[in-house]
């Protein structure tokens, strides 16, 4: 695992590009190398605050999308607040970044195909991951809403697209994908990252094939690095892990289901 | 700017609100960094049960105006577990916390009834890793049946029967959700407490965002109306509260004898400051830990650059 | 959207907080659209005591994160005044407010015991103008003694007081600086109120800043350590409130049968849809209008867009 | 006195112009005309609250410096979160605008001379003021802290200046160039606008010698149209006025002095 230093630190944008619907936010960084499905923190450092409902206040999580030549990438879509300020930066403009954090994915066995599929904005951590599987074969399964989003496909080369709408590539899920490759080669490792019903469905067909699958997860954060004890998701067995610091990518067996917290009747 | 606390000499008066760093998380994160530049004067554990707690079901964290909600529940090992592996873990880089002196380290514990505090404190006093003991009577998220700490006389009665068990500094956390926080201070003063600390978080609730209500929904139940916070209610921290802070430890310093720590919404010195221009001793982080865990420091730090009163 | 509360029938579920809109000054500002376009569905007045007060000294206005502390002091013309020259311009702007039908016109009261609050009550009773009383049991900002409305039975007592003395709906404003503020709307339902509302501000505390020290002890002794506003404590309201006002509206909800009016933070549709989600019956504007006059307006117009739950 | 449309308005950001240590921000207003001494309540309309302490949150009350051609302008002193962000403004945000409010300043009468006195930021209104004074003699007289800020002085015509650190003008106070001018001719009447000290001063000066003045004060507000009750000053006799509403223009002898309110020892 990449140590973080201890305390945020002030880093310079380069620039915020368009891909699709999503953005790449490219940070000047000489920071320590992160693995990928490692995280980082970030707020911008000016105007964090007056988004709606006097938002964001927290900093957001976001994986490590690449990291090249002194510059970290980051994959963002604008889903609230905080996302739609960092969308909003511009070269020069500071940016609070606290990481590399948490535990990323773990290397395939030696020989083993690695399937990487993903769903949404949860490509971002694939496309490090990919960046530095060059000694695996590597299958490349991505699953978008729209033709917009399909777009950051981009990101990673040679993928296979599935789309909910049917613009791009398959019609349908990008699990489909994934049970037509694990019918025709089983002998394979599964990294995910994308959506709660996504990621459940890929626990769900690997472990009716018993192939092994890492799931890279989100949860709502306020630390990132296992202070608050916010981030929890059910452990299989009882108890709870902290995405943060236990994951954000987790064996699959070591969940019984991938689900969206539910809240509770008032 | 060393400071002295219940007998205690801190190199500075920034600590840690507790259940807002686990230093054992945080030393795995980011290594002997966390010791060596270790941002509290003295360093406060998260709040420690007899049994062992899971915590409340997720979601735990809601984002509000200039602050967070949260309904985390108190997960901890119970005592034994907490003795067992936590607290030499945690003594351990108290130990050698900061220039290489160490740093206290406050164990914070909580109980239904006079009787159960009464065992945890006697297993603190016990241990010599200990230097002090917090009582939280008053965290809103969990049911422990009445909320010891919003009514003086039960306050009174339950600092009065552990006192005796330990002859380490005793710190009283109070909950601010109550009508007198002066006077329950008072109370625990009377009943032999050597500290009172506050505000522990306000009560609050959050409901699912109308907005995502339809995506909700599909994802399993969360719907509009409903509570956003697995455990329904939670506790109000950061920025947002610190007026209130202010006002409380104001009225509480103003009354009582014994040394306050004062905490709520503490981003900067020039806030650290102004709970102590009005009576604090020793001054807790917490949320802000969240932004930047090095926050103690910087909080240290720019503290030392501002004049006293 | 029509709604009917303590037997009236409101156009929509919006009010505005007492102390918040001054329908006169407004009047003088805005012209006839005011009343054309009048926000509220009912109007409440500032709250009026016995004798005039002309409120505390300035600066009477903080600015915290997310929220507003004031400590105005209640400056009104006292009760004669303010039968006599401010009701029926109040009055003749209400009648005809909004759409032509006009809206009902809530006069709030506030009382050091329950003599002076009869008093109050049984003059209002007298006036057909008005259609509603609301006692303000709890604004922190006013040294009354004890704070009334934070102790059930003092409240009960006192609602139990003046409750003969008016047939008109009787809406009791509740302390939010209380340990179970269920317990106190309950109390005042026993005595017979017909509805309770709430929050009110949270108390608070802002120290003037230390970085404008040296300009400001130029300017007149205001130094570092020193309370900024000149009633030294106010009150705090605004988004930064507002999931402690969903957590106490949703405990008296959950209480009480009565109808509850919920306020606190309330700066969009949204906002209101969750109070009224939690149980309550109609929703009170009052920071949010300093912002935008009109925001009521609009947050009624939000509002009608949302689904109920 | 002109009143306010009953709502706040989004207006258009045309630009946002330096003067020295001052920014003058030009905004589309077609709106009703304001009077010399009239303000507004301004809040951005993106981004208003990520400033220190997470603040702003309310408006901030500017004052009207100018008004021509669809264009409403307003002069500009960084001084806090607020005022900051405004100065940061740029061609085609938007702002939110609630306005023309208050009580302006009340014309000569004839013949008599007016006097325009200003002090650092205090010098908008009477740019407005001296615009529509164009049936009167006036004499401008600005003071300025340093050369900055006098660089201001340009927003009048045919102002004479002092300043603080003598770089520019009289160095000295202005009021003592008041003090001059009365002594040369007492028929006159003092338009005022300023910080506390200076005002102060003109009422003295002025009550003295007996001559009318009428004074733009500054106050915390949180409203601006008499809702809040915060943004009084203490009325001659007793009492309070609310600054909003009753002024910001009130006639020197309204008030026993000017002076900053002192707060409370907690
Ligand atoms: C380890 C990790 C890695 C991630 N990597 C990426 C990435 O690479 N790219 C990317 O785009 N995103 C990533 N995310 C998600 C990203 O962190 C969130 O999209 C972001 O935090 C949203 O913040 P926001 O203010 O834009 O939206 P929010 O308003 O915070 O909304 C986001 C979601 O949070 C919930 N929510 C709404 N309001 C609140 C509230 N007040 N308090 C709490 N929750 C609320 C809702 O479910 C909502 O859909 C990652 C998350 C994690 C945990
Ligand atoms: C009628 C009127 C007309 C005005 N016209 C102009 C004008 O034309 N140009 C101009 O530049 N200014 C003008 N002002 C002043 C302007 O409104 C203030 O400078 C502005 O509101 C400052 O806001 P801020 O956030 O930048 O600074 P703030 O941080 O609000 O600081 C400004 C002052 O407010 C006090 N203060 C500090 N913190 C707080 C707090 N948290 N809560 C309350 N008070 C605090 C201090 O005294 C400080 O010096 C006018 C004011 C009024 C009332
Ligand atoms: C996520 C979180 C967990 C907390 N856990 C505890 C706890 O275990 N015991 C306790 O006494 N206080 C707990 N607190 C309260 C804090 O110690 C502190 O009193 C409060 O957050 C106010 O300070 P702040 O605004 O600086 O966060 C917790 C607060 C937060 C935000
Ligand atoms: C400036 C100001 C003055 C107020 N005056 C009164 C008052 O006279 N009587 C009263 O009962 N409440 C008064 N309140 C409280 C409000 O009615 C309301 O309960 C509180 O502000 C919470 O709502 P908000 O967050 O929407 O402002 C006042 C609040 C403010 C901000
Ligand atoms: S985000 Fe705080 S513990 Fe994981
Ligand atoms: S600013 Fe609100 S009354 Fe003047």
């Amino acid at each position: 695992m990449s140590r973080a230093p201890f305390a945020r630190r002030l880093l310079s944008v380069i620039g915020v590009d368009e891909l699709g619907a999503y953005r790449v936010l490219r940070v000047a960084d000489e920071g320590p190398d992160a693995e990928p499905g490692q995280f980082a923190m970030l707020a911008a450092a000016e105007d964090w605050g007056g988004g709606e409902e006097q938002r964001p206040f927290l900093a957001r999580a976001f994986s490590f999308a690449r990291q090249v030549r002194g510059e970290a990438h980051f994959l963002l879509e604008d889903v609230g607040p905080g996302s739609r300020r960092l969308c909003e930066l511009g070269a020069g403009d500071g940016l609070w970044v606290l990481g590399p954090l948490g535990q990323g994915f773990r290397a395939p066995a030696a020989g083993r195909r690695a399937i990487l599929l993903g769903g949404g904005v949860g490509i971002a951590p694939l496309a490090i991951l990919q960046d530095r599987l060059t000694a695996a074969a590597t299958t490349v399964l991505l699953g978008f809403r729209d033709s917009a989003r399909a777009e950051g496909a981009a990101l990673l080369d040679g993928a296979r697209v599935a789309s909910d709408d049917g613009s791009v590539g398959h019609h349908g899920r990008v699990t489909d994908l994934l049970e037509q490759e694990l019918a025709r080669d089983r002998d394979a490792i599964v990294y995910a990252c994308g959506p709660v019903a996504m990621l459940e469905s890929v626990r769900a067909i690997c472990a009716a094939r018993d192939v092994p699958a890492q799931l890279a997860l989100e949860a709502g954060m306020a630390c990132g690095f296992g202070a608050c004890f916010g981030c929890v998701v059910a452990r299989r067995g009882g108890g709870y892990l902290r995405v943060c610091v236990d994951g954000p990518v987790l064996d699959a067996h070591e969940l019984e289901r991938v689900e969206e917290p539910a809240g509770a009747p008032v | 700017m060393s400071v002295s606390f219940c007998g205690l000499e801190l190199a500075h008066a920034i600590v840690n609100g507790s259940g807002t760093f686990d230093a054992i998380a945080a030393h795995a994160a980011f290594g002997e960094e966390l010791v060596r530049e270790f941002p509290f004067a003295a360093y406060v554990s998260k709040t420690i049960t007899l049994e062992p707690r899971a915590g409340n079901p997720p979601p735990r964290l809601w984002e509000a105006s200039a602050g967070l909600v949260n309904s985390i529940g108190l997960p901890n090992k119970g005592l034994d577990g907490y003795l067992r592996e936590d607290l030499p873990r945690l003594a351990e880089i108290c130990s050698r916390a900061g220039t290489g002196a160490g740093v206290p380290l406050v164990t914070n514990v909580m109980g239904a009834s006079a009787t159960e505090l009464t065992r945890l404190v006697a297993a603190c006093e016990a241990r010599s890793e200990i230097a002090a003991i917090e009582l939280n009577v008053s965290c809103p998220n969990v049911e422990t049946g009445l909320d010891i700490g919003a009514d003086p006389r039960q306050l009174e009665a339950v600092v009065r029967a552990v006192r005796p068990h330990t002859g380490k500094p005793l710190i009283v956390k109070l909950t601010p959700n109550t009508a007198d926080v002066a006077r329950c201070a008072q109370a625990a003063e009377d009943a032999g407490a050597d500290s009172v600390s506050l505000i522990n978080t306000l009560r609050a609730l959050a409901l699912a965002p109308h907005a995502t209500a339809g995506a909700s929904e599909r994802a399993g139940g969360r719907g509009p109306g409903r509570a956003w916070l697995g455990g329904v209610t939670g506790g109000l921290s950061g920025p947002a509260v610190r007026v209130v802070a202010l006002a409380q430890v104001s009225a509480v310093a103003a009354r009582v004898q014994i040394p306050v720590v004062g905490m709520g919404g503490v981003r900067s010195g020039a806030d650290a400051r102004e709970l102590l221009d009005v009576g604090a001793r020793l001054v807790a982080v917490g949320t802000e830990s969240f932004l930047d865990p090095a926050a103690g420091a910087r909080i240290a730090r720019e503290l030392d650059a501002i004049a006293g009163p």
